[in-house]
């Protein structure tokens, strides 16, 4: 199993066309291009489709349609194209349909700019688009897991019918990291029976998101959320790095949770027990780790590229037990570690509130 | 000595972003002289669209806004509807204005919304560095279409004059061309005549600036010019496709 | 006396040689010179032959090009 | 821990040299990672990159207090000299930069990469000059993964290149 050294752009489409892709829809946005780029060069080679859309719009709408059809599909994008799927998104959520939805975050609002940013946290955890529904939502921390979060995406997706997205952002997109290919090529698919494939010799398959009315509705909805909690009882990831003695623990996820590793190791070299929380499934979120965490005396730092979005998520877990604190960078500015460790020592000097 | 030739006012001082060679610096300077030269700068906005040209609102010295992805003619629509007086432009790529935008560039001709168009027509997306615009020549490579683009995946190359001249609409439809000093003249009046159409009060007029992409393209600016010369014109020819004005025998 | 002047604006000029191939007289050529941006601005290096027809400057992409010219002939 | 960045104008192979070094590393079984500057502004502007190299898992890809900064141009010289970490090594291109470094705390070179690349007849090759510098100073990487990751990262009709890529890394060996 030889390494490769890859932008996380180009790893995690390699790891989609080999977890069975059969078509990706796409539409040119930075700082997501590679992929596209990398399907068009390879997915038609390897028995996939690849087709550049007229829009991001459109790019889901055509999702919707294959992973309808039953087969595995993904279109990736960077936030403004994100924004224009939310349409899409809520449809394919409410039909249920399983497709991998890669956002490689940029800075907004608006069409903001190409840097790199985790200001999409909202949208990508509380659904983003109109109706009561969830996403999963899988945050990589360097390249090889933009590689292995996008197989387990695949399988995740079709094993709850649930769109899955790739919360990624600028720098994992357009880093250089060695990864590592599994050479098991089995493709883990489930059977499709809801799939609208054609009607031979079985009961017609609709494929819809209309439920008009209401007491209906309701039952489907009810349906729909004993789902999203099966979710959360079964699949929550996170990974901790000295949270035992740790008075500070510092919370992030992607980018931010390799700066807040740095500033960790920094802070250890000073004696100042500092650990690290790195939520990998931001839903579900690892809320209930996080509470057990939370004692008197502790606090936690929410480390973000982004106004302060994960940290409300921090603040529901830790329920009041623990003071949670902000360190973030904004505008496609990358927090430093030394800006995270003078923070820590402002909590542990007192010298925050 | 007399000076025959400057930056026209309506061009601010900020140097241009794009890669050398790139003539969407020549389209800009002669939509700078149209307002010029209609004496329109202070009742003139633009609307700048996403693409190479997002910073357009840097470079003309003119009321501006900054629209999201292929909406620019909606958000110029928005604009003249409440400042009928006013001249009111967008300046959109390919991909902007024929790929995501399509319907708002058919719509907007379809109402025959009183406003100018300026497209930019490379055959390729510049910004997101070379991927199939929805102009993009059959046989022609970009980061989308590595092994060139084929009928059978992709379709067809969109022609917009000739699609948007099926519209009653429309009451002005130009392609010009950049690849040399006359055609380079020639888009100049195309451009001011589709400004003087607005301030007619005639309607939507758009004129289709065939342009180069050279960084994209893979070749030197001064080849890139004869590339749009050799491939690009046989496929999109130049000419009027729709002139009202012509009609009335002006 | 050459009929007409070309001034090179260095700062602005990014060497992309279209005004060069434009002039039909061979006036201009890429220099020798580094600009701030690291690129070689164009250089008149047959000034005499200048007649002031402008068509550098119409092909110049980023305005870098101002002409002036002994009693316009035509325009 | 090397945290190294890499500066200059597009076109002068600073990409390319900060991914010889990442992929060299690689080739040692260390933990690296390479994180470009991006976007439009990279052609004709001004870009750089950041080089992580390191015995265990990498935190920050970004540099932001660099072990080593090998700058191209001027306008690099004036963004990063002042960042290089106390103890740190600065290794510039005299032959486009007419400056001298006022720091005390960091190891200093000055290579005139451009001027020995246009003697071996090639300029594209001056990032390689540099590369030399920064193995003779540093035992960052061996010369010999280097050499392999040439053959890797260079595609095949380009590997009668590296004889001329291996003598620029020997010129710039002699600057210390």
């Amino acid at each position: 199993m030889a390494k490769i050294l890859m932008k996380g752009n180009e790893a995690l489409s390699e790891a989609a066309i080999r977890a069975g892709l059969k078509a990706f829809y796409g539409y040119p946005i930075t700082p997501q291009n590679e992929v596209p780029a990398y399907m068009a060069e390879h997915l038609p080679l390897r028995g996939g489709v690849y087709l550049q859309a007229e829009s991001e719009v459109s790019a889901i709408n055509m999702v919707y349609g294959a992973a309808g059809a039953g087969v595995r599909v993904m279109t990736s994008s960077s936030s403004p194209g994100i924004s224009l799927k939310q349409e899409g998104i809520s449809y394919i959520a409410a039909a249920q349909l399983p497709c991998v939805i890669v956002n490689v975050v940029r800075n907004g609002p608006g069409l903001g700019g190409i840097q790199p940013a985790q200001g999409d946290y909202f949208q990508a955890v509380k659904g983003g688009g109109h109706g009561d529904y969830r996403l999963i939502v899988l945050a990589p921390g360097n390249v090889q897991e933009m590689a292995d979060l996008t197989t387990l995406g695949f399988d995740l997706a079709d094993k709850w019918r649930n769109p899955v997205m790739i919360l990624s952002d600028g720098i994992l997109g357009q880093m250089m990291e060695p990864v590592v290919f599994s050479e098991d090529g089995a493709v883990s698919e489930v059977d499709k029976p809801w799939a609208t494939n054609g009607a031979a010799g079985r009961e017609r398959n609709i494929v819809n998101s209309l439920d008009i009315i209401p007491d209906k509705a309701e039952k489907n909805m009810l349906r729909l959320l004993e789902k999203y909690d099966q979710i959360k009882a079964e699949e929550v990831r996170w990974q901790e790095h000295n949270t035992e003695d740790a008075d500070v623990i510092l919370v992030g996820y992607g980018t931010s949770a390799r700066v807040a590793r740095s500033a960790m190791e920094l802070a250890r070299k000073e004696g100042l027990k500092v650990g690290l929380f790195r939520p990998i499934t931001l839903w579900p979120f690892p809320e209930q780790r996080l509470a057990e965490l939370a004692k008197a005396g502790r606090s936690f730092l929410a480390v973000e590229m982004s106004a302060g979005q994960m940290i409300e998520d921090v603040r529901l877990a830790v329920n009041g037990v623990s003071p949670v604190h902000l360190s973030n960078r904004l505008g496609g500015m990358v927090p430093t570690p030394e800006d995270v460790l003078e923070k820590v020592r402002e909590i542990l000097e007192g010298r925050v509130s | 000595m007399k000076t025959v030739f400057q930056k026209p006012e309506a061009l601010t001082d900020m140097p241009m972003h794009y890669c050398p060679g790139c003539t969407h610096g020549i389209i800009h300077r002669l939509v700078g002289e149209a307002i010029d030269s209609l004496a329109i700068r202070e009742q003139t906005i633009g609307v700048a669209s996403v693409g190479c040209s997002v910073f357009a609102y840097d470079y003309f010295n003119c009321d501006m806004q900054q629209a999201a992805h292929g909406r620019a003619p909606a958000v110029a629509t928005g604009i003249k509807r409440v400042l009928p007086e006013s001249m009111v432009f967008t300046y959109q790529g390919d991909g902007d204005l024929a790929s995501i935008g399509m319907a708002e560039i058919v719509h907007a001709a379809a109402r025959g919304e009183n406003i100018t168009v300026v497209f930019v027509n490379n055959a390729i997306y510049g910004m997101t560095s070379g991927q199939m615009a929805p102009t993009s020549l059959l046989g022609q490579k970009t980061a989308t279409s590595p092994r060139g683009r084929t009928v059978e995946e992709m379709g067809y190359p969109i022609k917009m004059c000739e699609l948007l001249a099926t519209l009653e609409g429309p009451a002005y439809l130009a392609r010009v061309s950049t690849h040399d000093s006359r055609h380079v003249l020639q888009a100049g009046k195309a451009i001011k005549k589709a400004f003087e159409i607005q301030q007619q009060k005639k309607g939507f007029a758009m004129v289709e600036v065939l342009s180069t992409c050279s960084v994209n393209w893979g070749m030197t600016p001064v080849k890139a010019l004869g590339w749009l010369e050799e491939n690009m014109i046989p496929y999109y020819p130049l000419g009027v496709y729709r002139d009202v004005t012509a009609k009335e025998g002006n | 006396m050459p009929r007409g002047q070309v001034i090179v604006n260095q700062e602005l000029c990014k060497e992309c040689s279209l005004c060069v191939v434009a002039c039909p007289h061979g006036v201009l050529a890429i220099g020798k010179a580094i600009n701030k941006k690291g690129y070689h601005p164009v250089e008149a290096v047959a000034p005499e032959k200048c007649t002031g027809c402008t068509m550098c400057a119409v092909m110049c992409p980023d305005v870098v090009l101002t002409i002036k010219r002994k009693s316009p002939e035509r325009k | 821990m090397a945290e190294i960045i890499i500066a200059g104008f597009g076109g002068q192979g600073v990409l390319v040299l900060g991914q010889m070094i990442t992929y060299s590393g690689m080739i040692e079984d260390k933990a690296v990672s390479w994180f470009p500057s991006y976007g439009p502004e990279q052609r004709g502007g001004t870009c750089n990159c950041s080089v992580v190299i390191a015995e265990d898992e990498i935190g920050s890809p970004l540099v932001t207090v660099p072990t080593t900064a090998i700058v191209m141009n001027a306008p690099s010289f004036d963004r990063f000299e002042p960042k290089v970490g106390k103890g740190g090594l600065l290794i510039y291109n005299s032959s486009l930069i007419d400056k001298k470094s006022e720091r005390d705390d960091i190891r200093v070179i000055a290579v005139p990469a451009n001027q020995i690349a246009d003697e071996l007849g090639n300029a594209r090759v001056a990032n390689m000059v540099l590369l030399g510098t920064l193995l003779e100073a540093t035992n960052v990487v061996k010369t010999e993964s280097v050499e392999k990751a040439l053959k890797n990262v260079l595609s095949e009709r380009h590997h009668d290149l590296i004889p001329l890529n291996m003598q620029a890394l020997e010129r710039g060996r002699a600057y210390q």
